[in-house]
């Protein structure tokens, strides 16, 4: 039955696929045995299954091996196979977390163009309420390994009855409605799961609980065929999950100060050494030139005290690369970097390192595991200001505080934490130094909703208590809506929008902006589908022209392969580097509807 | 594919070159006046000065290289200084000889090794697997001199199945004689080689058999065999392939011990020889043939890692 | 085909008989080439290329007359012009032969006439004919002296075909030998076969017929062996550890007496031959006639030992480095016997071992106190003189030691061949090396060899080579 | 080494690591420290001193007075193999200790200074390793007359291209990290990151690599005795023991068995610990069902 009428797609495809086999021979495996087709009969089957499922060119795709396919044409590669021998159901296991959102876009059309044209049942696992609420029919809400709630998607989402699901919805920060201050996330984390549960395994966390909610709980039905494991569903079914109490603090804001500056940041990145380069020509070696990546070309950032930038792009625009730039962890080609008005040297001084921090991304690797929390806070701390012992301690303990942790935490090593408490330690290294400018790469993006609407909030809280100012990545439009003052979209090292939130979120603007926009699932935005715009794969040629020309969908002609886009200007300080007249971007239907919450 | 292989090509010639300058500075390092090895006890100082001067050892260490370097690439090793003969022949016979044992026992290493490896992780925590972990410590840990000579006295002396020692052309006295005088040899020199290789491919596999695209395949309904022939194998056996190379180098010039229990005149004795009566002549050459044999052996296992594992040819850096 | 296979430990390092200087470099020279003169298993000296010879009285011109029609492997006649070659090619430093100084006393060589050869001595000597047998004064052809080390032609019983060296040398018979019906053998190979236990492995397998220079501890667990047969014969090769007398410690006769007294040799050669071997005084065998029986060896005297000691200075005991070569088992016992039996006494032993290959260049005349053991020579006089006269070659080398008395009857001896005159010389030169005791040789040692029962015709020579010609395998 | 944390339970994937400590390497761990604790002991209580001659108990069969039998010149076998463990011993961990004190750093820097300085350095260790270990070893003890201790130097020198070349590695990767670059970010030095940072996470396959050369070295530094070129008589260190036992492997196996044994056994737990250790601190090798 497996791999016959049951197909697996797994999460991450680059894991999933053979490194070492054709992805052809990948997808015509399952025919060859389940349907003991001759080898080239299920190859050319197989390249069939490729070219169903999007791949162009699939007889070539079908001969390549999976490190030379991108991401998307794995996942789509992937799930060729699981479709091969026609299966009744098809098993998803994140299938699209691994992936880029216009990627992700991409496969999601294919799996909906798949159910309509096959009939196909799909088991789709995700913690993308987005995705969720995009693609399914039904959904089932697990926490702790017990189904919580059940029942239509449009019911759950439009009235969540358990108090668990209450609480995802209210964490999520969403662009579809008014900018809320704060949101509201989950206290505490997930039980252990070594002990057995007795009742309801959400109890400790939820602000519902009352001393029945020990006992164990049995799924009833919840009204509009919805079934929840709570019994007290119907008593709270008007009830919203609480928002936090503590009232955002008044948020400082000194408009005009310029904290930093980087003017016309540059980098290329060479690949390979020196035998890399080695090209033979007729048998004889050559030292041809260094290929190189333009990673970050031309971009100007200016960020003011307590203003948040946040900067948004797809997989490999070059987002890490000016962030690093920004704090001198790379040597620019070009540019100049000015921190208070003063330059900064290639080898910035310790007031700069000091007042320039950064948060990674990556929770797991972004503490050092050997050290402990408080050893991990000390050094900054000793470094920057040369604290004694006692002072030390204190300090800790205040900055501990100041992301939310008890004292306790200090001595804990990094995997005795969990993802949420990582993020925060290392918000806390970054602040320990008192920084006027935080740079965040993704800081949140490892994070389920419930621990990001805390870090989300704990930004904010430092933005508005401390006048921190902040380059903020996210691929993510949400999180970039919910926080940002300002936003740079970046499209292939450059900067092709640029203004304030509100600008770039509305038209007129550029035709990537759309793109992205409509790209991202957005919970209560089912409704958009009609408008979604689908980016073609990556071009393989690069334009002299305006990079985005190749994959755009309102490209205007020649002049956009040819002719560097020019910048207008809709509003001031408001950019937009394109051919399109802004009258024409302006009268481009929004991609947001926004409904009043 | 082409491209790559005349890349890597390059590379073992870069490498190799540098051995070639490492190693001349190594063995100029060596105590021991050549002049004084080839003359003797008895020379006077006029007569070792004399022959400094005509041997060209009073010139600048970069002159010396060069000469050496320049007459290599002429296919002229030098004369060996105690022996008298020119050291090419030697080398290049001794090296013949090694070679026979190397291939011979890097086959049977490759071969036995993976597969027991392969059964091991298969059979993680059955029975056979622990007897075999058990044996696998075991041959690890005794010294192959002890085998040797053991296995000497037993198949030797005793049954008398197999001849002590020594080695003999394979078109003097027959195909027979000649496996016959490789047997023990080869036997004891596989024993702990099989045993490390074994252990490597067992880990190796056992991860591989936990990757995603392993728990793809089952979910795609293979059958066990076809899951670990075609999936699984050929991941594996990659941190294997790079340790068998390291081997081949080991067995060409490595093998002192073997070599010296049974008297097989191979690379690694006439490298020792070399050694000890400060023949520098023949070390350098010696050293060099097998440094380049390694040489070759990473760029074969280099060459087979990429056709195995196609990520290579792009994703690799030279290190 | 009756092949003789000897396995030996190490490969010859050269082929050319002039530089010979190891056990496995000897026996080859004796099967390829022919000497003036060859030394019999009882030391005695009988005619080999030279028919015969005659002395002026003085002892100071000796001529030789060569054999007719004796021929080179390449065919070739062997004339008097090829013996002054030889020995030309032997007395020029630049062909580094060892035993260069046994013949400085040549002063003139003459080819009388193509068979006729006579020398003319510096001095007078009585032994040349008998050092005209030595291993390295083989007559080879003048005008191929350039291919000796390659492919070397003689005129023995055996002729060269090939080597491979770590492997094997492979000798064939010699059609035209000059003594006719000589060799019996159809060919004789070395084979080389470092680690002794594989050596002894092969002769049991019989893939080997002869093991030359068995270790001593082999002979009695061999000897049980009904297919084999173990011979060991005495010879005046002696193990030694040296002390050098002019630097300290035993530049003090005192120390060098009371590591005399603290050491009972009989026990050293117990433990380190077992039993294969005899003390001795000096290098004059205890088989020899010229040996001196009146003086004893004393039992070990740890306490006069000690008293000695303390008299030269070291009350508390002394503590010195002895040198002992790596990869001689015999003479690293005789290190570790040394260091063990000499503690009683106050003699702190510590011990370095180097490999045997280096020890030439690094340890042989340099360090103050090392193992080492010197081959037998031909005569007692090139046995002795080398080593006790004040200007002997070896003397200055190794201990130093000068004693006007010893002089005297050295150069005294060797002015006479008549051993009824020389005995009286040796056996009180013996007694003057007793008193002063410049250096310890602990014993002369057996030669052993093991050979399978059907081997035949071979004498095990105490010059520790094979004299094949009248070998025989038997089926 | 792995701290084990002391409030584990409340954390999903931190079950107390002790508790997956693999079999074999409680048992080897156990084996090893006997070893050691013998080594420490063995003047104490072995019955004879190691060098002590009775040349009239030579080649006394195991049994009686010695429990080990005697050697050649009487001497006890179970006093000498006593008294030759630390040398084994030392050998093993003072030879690796060496190559974990110059290949370490040296990898670090290697992993560290990525241009022109990284790749030479690479590129010797790929000539150093390139030539068989015995070879080298001999090469480095040509240099100068052999002793225990040069001989565990030789050994030592032998494998610090495998630690460099590891511990580059391993810091490539962990170069990579984010509390690297914001290391970097608070301006902290090369010497810093490289053993505040990196080190302290490059241990456990270092250790592991470690666990693996104390064997390799034990039986490189008793083949090179084997050869002569190790430890020096009476020293009886296991190989040396060995390697003279030989002309009386017929008349008395005993004396070449004993230390033969020792160093079987004292191997083999060492592997047992070494494979245990991967096991244990492998993140990798954490069971996934
Ligand atoms: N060290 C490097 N060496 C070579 N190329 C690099 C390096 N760092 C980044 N790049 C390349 O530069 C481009 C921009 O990378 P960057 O990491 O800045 O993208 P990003 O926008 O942060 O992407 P993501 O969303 O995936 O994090 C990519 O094509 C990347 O492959
Ligand atoms: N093989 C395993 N051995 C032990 N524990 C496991 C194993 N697989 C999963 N778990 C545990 O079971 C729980 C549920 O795991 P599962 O992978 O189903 O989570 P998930 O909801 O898919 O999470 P994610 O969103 O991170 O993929 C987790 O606490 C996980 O640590
Ligand atoms: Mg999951
Ligand atoms: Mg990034």
């Amino acid at each position: 039955m497996r791999g016959d009428r049951i197909g697996v797609v797994f999460q991450d495809a680059s894991a999933a696929l053979n490194p070492a086999l054709a992805v052809g021979l990948q997808v015509a495996e399952p025919l060859m045995v389940h349907r003991r087709l001759s080898r080239g009969a299920a190859l050319e089957r197989a390249i069939e299954l490729l070219g169903e499922v999007g791949v162009r060119q699939p007889a070539e795709v079908a001969r390549r091996y999976p490190h030379q396919l991108s991401g998307g044409m794995k996942q789509r590669a992937l799930i060729a196979m699981a479709l091969s021998c026609e299966p009744d159901l098809l098993l998803l296991d994140e299938p699209t977390t691994a992936l880029d959102v216009t990627i992700e876009a991409q496969i999601l059309d294919l799996l909906e163009a798949l159910r309509s044209r096959r009939g196909l049942s799909m088991l789709f696992v995700s913690h993308n309420l987005g995705i969720v609420e995009r693609i399914c029919d039904d959904l089932a809400v697990l926490y702790a390994g017990r189904i919580v709630e059940q029942g239509p998607t449009e019911a759950v989402f439009s009235q969540p009855r358990h108090p668990y699901t209450k609480g995802l919805l209210a964490a999520l920060p969403r662009v579809d409605r008014d900018r809320i201050t704060r949101l509201a996330p989950i206290p505490g984390g997930l039980p252990d799961l070594t002990q057995p549960q007795e009742g309801c395994g959400f109890r400790p966390r939820c602000p519902f609980s009352v001393a029945a909610c020990a006992l164990p709980q049995a799924l009833v039905s919840g009204g509009d065929s919805v079934l929840v494991r709570c019994h007290r569903s119907a008593e709270l079914s008007g009830e919203a999950w609480p928002a936090e109490r503590q009232p955002a603090a008044s948020r400082r804001r000194e408009p005009g100060v310029r904290i930093i500056e980087g003017d016309r940041l540059a980098k290329g990145f060479r690949l390979g050494g020196l035998l890399r380069r080695i090209r033979f020509e007729r048998g004889l070696p050559r030292l041809g030139p260094a290929p190189e990546i333009r990673a970050v070309d031309d971009v100007s950032v200016r960020i003011n005290r307590g203003e948040i930038l946040g900067i948004v792009g797809e997989s490999g625009s070059g987002k890490s690369t000016l962030a690093r730039l920004m704090l001198r962890l790379l040597d620019a080609d070009a540019g100049t970097l000015r921190y208070k008005s003063m330059p900064v040297p290639q080898r910035p001084g310790r007031e700069f390192r000091r007042r320039a921090q950064i948060v990674f991304q990556n929770p797991e690797s972004s503490l050092n595991p050997r050290k402990r929390v408080g050893q991990i806070l000390a050094r900054p701390l000793s470094l920057f200001s040369g604290a004694n012992q006692g002072d030390l301690e204190r300090r800790i303990v205040r900055l501990l505080t100041l992301v939310r942790l008890s004292a306790s935490y200090s001595d804990r090593y990094p995997h005795q934490l969990s993802g949420g408490e990582k993020q925060r330690v290392s918000i806390a290294r970054a602040m320990a130094s008192e920084p006027e400018v935080l740079v965040c790469d993704e800081p949140v993006s490892a994070l389920d909703v419930s621990v990001q609407a805390a870090i989300l909030n704990l930004f904010a809280d430092l933005r508005d208590r401390l006048g921190v100012a902040y380059l903020f990545i996210s691929h993510d439009i949400s999180v970039i809506a919910h926080l940002a003052d300002r936003v740079l979209v970046m499209y292939g090292g450059a900067v092709v929008e640029e203004g304030t939130l509100d600008e770039v979120l509305h038209p007129p603007y550029h035709p990537y902006t759309e793109a992205l926009l409509s790209a991202v699932p957005l919970v209560g935005a089912r409704e958009r589908a009609s408008q979604r715009i689908r980016l073609p794969a990556e071009a393989t040629e690069p334009s002299k022209g305006c990079r985005f020309a190749p994959r755009c969908p309102r490209r205007i002609g020649g002049l956009c392969d040819e002719v560097a886009p020019p910048v207008r200007e809709p509003a001031p300080d408001h950019r937009i580097a394109c051919h399109i007249p802004i009258a024409d971007l302006a009268r481009i239907e929004p991609v947001l509807v926004r409904r009043q919450s | 594919m082409t491209a790559y292989t005349l890349q890597r090509l390059l590379y073992v010639v870069v490498v190799v070159w540098i051995m070639s300058v490492l190693i001349f500075g190594i063995t100029q390092l060596l105590p021991g006046n050549v002049a004084y090895a080839i003359l003797g006890q008895y020379a006077t100082n006029e007569q070792i000065a004399e022959l400094e001067r005509l041997l060209g050892l009073n010139d600048p260490w970069y002159v010396q290289y060069w000469r050496w370097f320049l007459g290599m690439l002429h296919g002229d090793f030098g004369q060996s200084i105690v022996m008298q003969r020119p050291v090419g022949p030697l080398i290049f016979e001794a090296f013949g000889r090694s070679a026979i044992l190397a291939a011979i026992a890097i086959s049977l290493v490759a071969a036995i090794g993976t597969w027991l490896g392969v059964h091991s992780a298969t059979h993680r925590g059955k029975l056979s697997d622990r007897v075999l972990t058990l044996a696998q410590y075991f041959f690890i840990a005794v010294p192959e001199f002890f085998w040797a000579i053991l296995a000497i006295i037993l198949f030797a002396v005793w049954l008398g199945w197999l001849p002590a020692t020594g080695y003999t052309p394979i078109g003097q006295s027959g195909v027979g004689r000649w496996v016959a005088h490789l047997i023990l040899p080869v036997a004891t020199l596989v024993c702990g080689l099989i045993a490390h290789v074994s252990r490597l491919t067992r880990s190796s596999m056992l991860e591989t058999l936990r990757s995603a695209y392993i728990l793809t395949a089952r979910a795609k309904g293979l059958p066990h065999r076809l899951i670990l022939r075609r999936h699984a194998l050929p991941n594996a056996l990659l941190p294997t392939i790079t340790v068998l190379a390291v081997d081949v180098g080991i067995l060409i010039g490595g093998v002192v011990v073997v070599e010296t229990v049974f008297a097989y005149p191979g690379l690694g004795r006439l490298l020792i020889y070399a050694i000890e009566h400060r023949d520098i002549p023949l070390l350098q050459a010696g050293m060099m043939l097998v440094t380049t044999v390694y040489a070759l052996a990473n760029l074969g296992a280099d060459l087979l890692y990429a056709a195995v594992n196609p990520r290579i040819r792009y994703g690799r850096s030279a290190g | 085909e009756s092949v003789m296979r000897i396995a030996v430990g190490t490969s010859l390092s050269t082929l050319d008989p002039a530089r010979a200087s190891t056990g496995e470099e000897y026996i080859y020279d004796n099967l390829l080439f022919n000497g003036l003169t060859r030394m019999r298993a009882d030391l005695s000296i009988e005619p080999e290329l030279a028919e015969k010879w005659e002395y002026t009285p003085d002892l100071k011109s000796w001529t030789f007359h060569l054999r007719h029609g004796v021929k080179f492997h390449n065919g070739r006649e062997m004339t008097a012009d090829d013996v002054i070659a030889t020995f030309q090619r032997i007395l020029d430093p630049a062909t580094a032969s060892p035993p260069r100084s046994n013949y400085d006393m040549i002063d003139k060589m003459t080819a009388v006439d193509p068979y006729t050869v006579r020398f003319d001595l510096k001095y007078s000597y009585g032994g040349f004919a008998d050092i005209m047998s030595d291993r390295q004064v083989k007559i080879v052809p003048r005008d191929l002296v350039g291919q000796l080390p390659t492919h070397p032609v003689g005129t023995g019983p055996f002729m060269f075909k090939s080597y491979t060296p770590g492997d094997r040398l492979v000798l064939v018979r010699n059609p035209d030998y000059w003594e006719k019906g000589q060799p019996k053998l159809d060919g004789v190979e070395e084979r080389i076969i470092p680690e002794m236990s594989a050596r002894i492995a092969a002769l049991q397998a019989g893939d080997i017929d002869v093991i030359w220079d068995l270790p001593p501890e082999q002979v009695k667990t061999l000897a049980q062996n009904p297919n084999l047969r173990v011979e060991s014969v005495p010879t005046p090769s002696w193990d030694a550890a040296i002390m050098n007398d002019a630097i300290p410690p035993f530049n003090d006769v005192r120390v060098r007496r009371a590591f005399h007294l603290a050491v009972d040799k009989r026990d050293v050669v117990e433990s380190v031959l077992f039993g294969q071997g005899a003390p001795t005084l000096s290098p004059i065998p205890p088989t020899h006639p010229f040996f001196n029986k009146d003086i004893p060896f004393g039992k070990a005297d740890p306490a006069a030992a000690r008293k000695l000691l303390a008299e030269a200075g070291h009350p508390d005991g002394i503590k010195v480095a002895l040198v002992v070569p790596g990869g001689r088992p015999v003479r690293e016992r005789l290190g570790v016997a040394l260091q063990q039996l000499a503690r009683p006494a106050g003699f702190d032993i510590e011990i370095k071992t180097v490999p045997f290959s280096q020890y030439s260049a690094e340890v042989s005349g340099k360090a103050p106190f090392y193992i080492d053991g010197y081959f037998a020579r031909p005569t007692i006089d090139t046995a002795l003189y080398a080593f006790y006269h004040t200007d002997g070659s070896w003397n200055i080398r190794l201990w130093h030691f000068s004693d006007k008395r010893v002089d005297e009857v050295l150069d005294k001896a060797r002015l006479t061949g008549d051993p009824a005159e020389q005995k009286p010389l040796y056996l009180a030169f013996q007694k003057y090396i007793d008193e002063d005791d410049p250096s310890f040789i602990a014993y002369a040692v057996n030669f052993i060899c093991a050979y399978r029962k059907n081997v035949r015709g071979v004498e095990t020579h105490p010059m520790r080579w094979f004299d094949l010609r009248m070998a025989e395998m038997t089926p | 080494m792995a701290e084990v944390p002391d409030s584990v339970g409340s954390m999903p994937g931190t079950a107390p690591r002790l508790a997956r400590l693999p079999a074999g390497m409680g048992l080897g761990g156990t084996v090893v420290a006997v070893f050691v604790l013998l080594a420490l002991a063995g003047p104490w209580i072995a019955p004879f001193p190691f060098d002590q001659f009775d040349m009239h108990a030579r080649f006394a069969p195991p049994g009686g007075a010695h429990w080990f039998g005697t050697d050649e010149f009487g001497r006890d076998v179970l006093s000498r193999v006593l008294a030759g463990a630390p040398y084994s011993l030392m050998m093993g961990f003072g030879a690796t200790a060496i190559s974990l004190v110059l290949g370490v750093p040296l990898g670090l820097a290697a992993a560290y200074y990525r241009g022109i300085m990284g790749e030479l350095v690479m590129r010797a260790v790929d000539v150093m390793i390139s030539i068989p270990p015995i070879l080298l070893g001999l090469l480095i003890l040509a240099v100068t007359e052999p002793s225990l201790w040069k001989t565990i130097v030789a050994v030592g020198i032998v494998y610090i291209p495998i630690m460099t070349r590891i511990t580059r590695s391993v810091a490539l990767g962990l170069l990579a990290e984010e509390f690297v670059e914001a290391a970097r970010a608070r301006g902290e030095s090369a010497g810093y990151i490289l053993f505040r940072e990196i080190l302290p996470n490059a241990w456990p396959p270092i250790i592991v690599e470690t666990s693996l050369r104390v064997t390799f070295a034990i039986l490189l530094g008793s083949a090179l005795s084997f050869l002569g070129l190790g430890a020096q008589p009476p020293l009886s260190e296991w190989g040396l023991m060995i390697a003279g036992s030989r002309p009386f492997i017929d008349q008395a196996p005993w004396i070449g068995l004993a230390p033969g044994l020792a160093l079987c056994v004292l191997l083999i737990a060492i592997n047992l610990l070494g494979e245990g250790l991967r096991e244990f601190l492998d993140p990798r090798f954490v069971e996934r069902g």
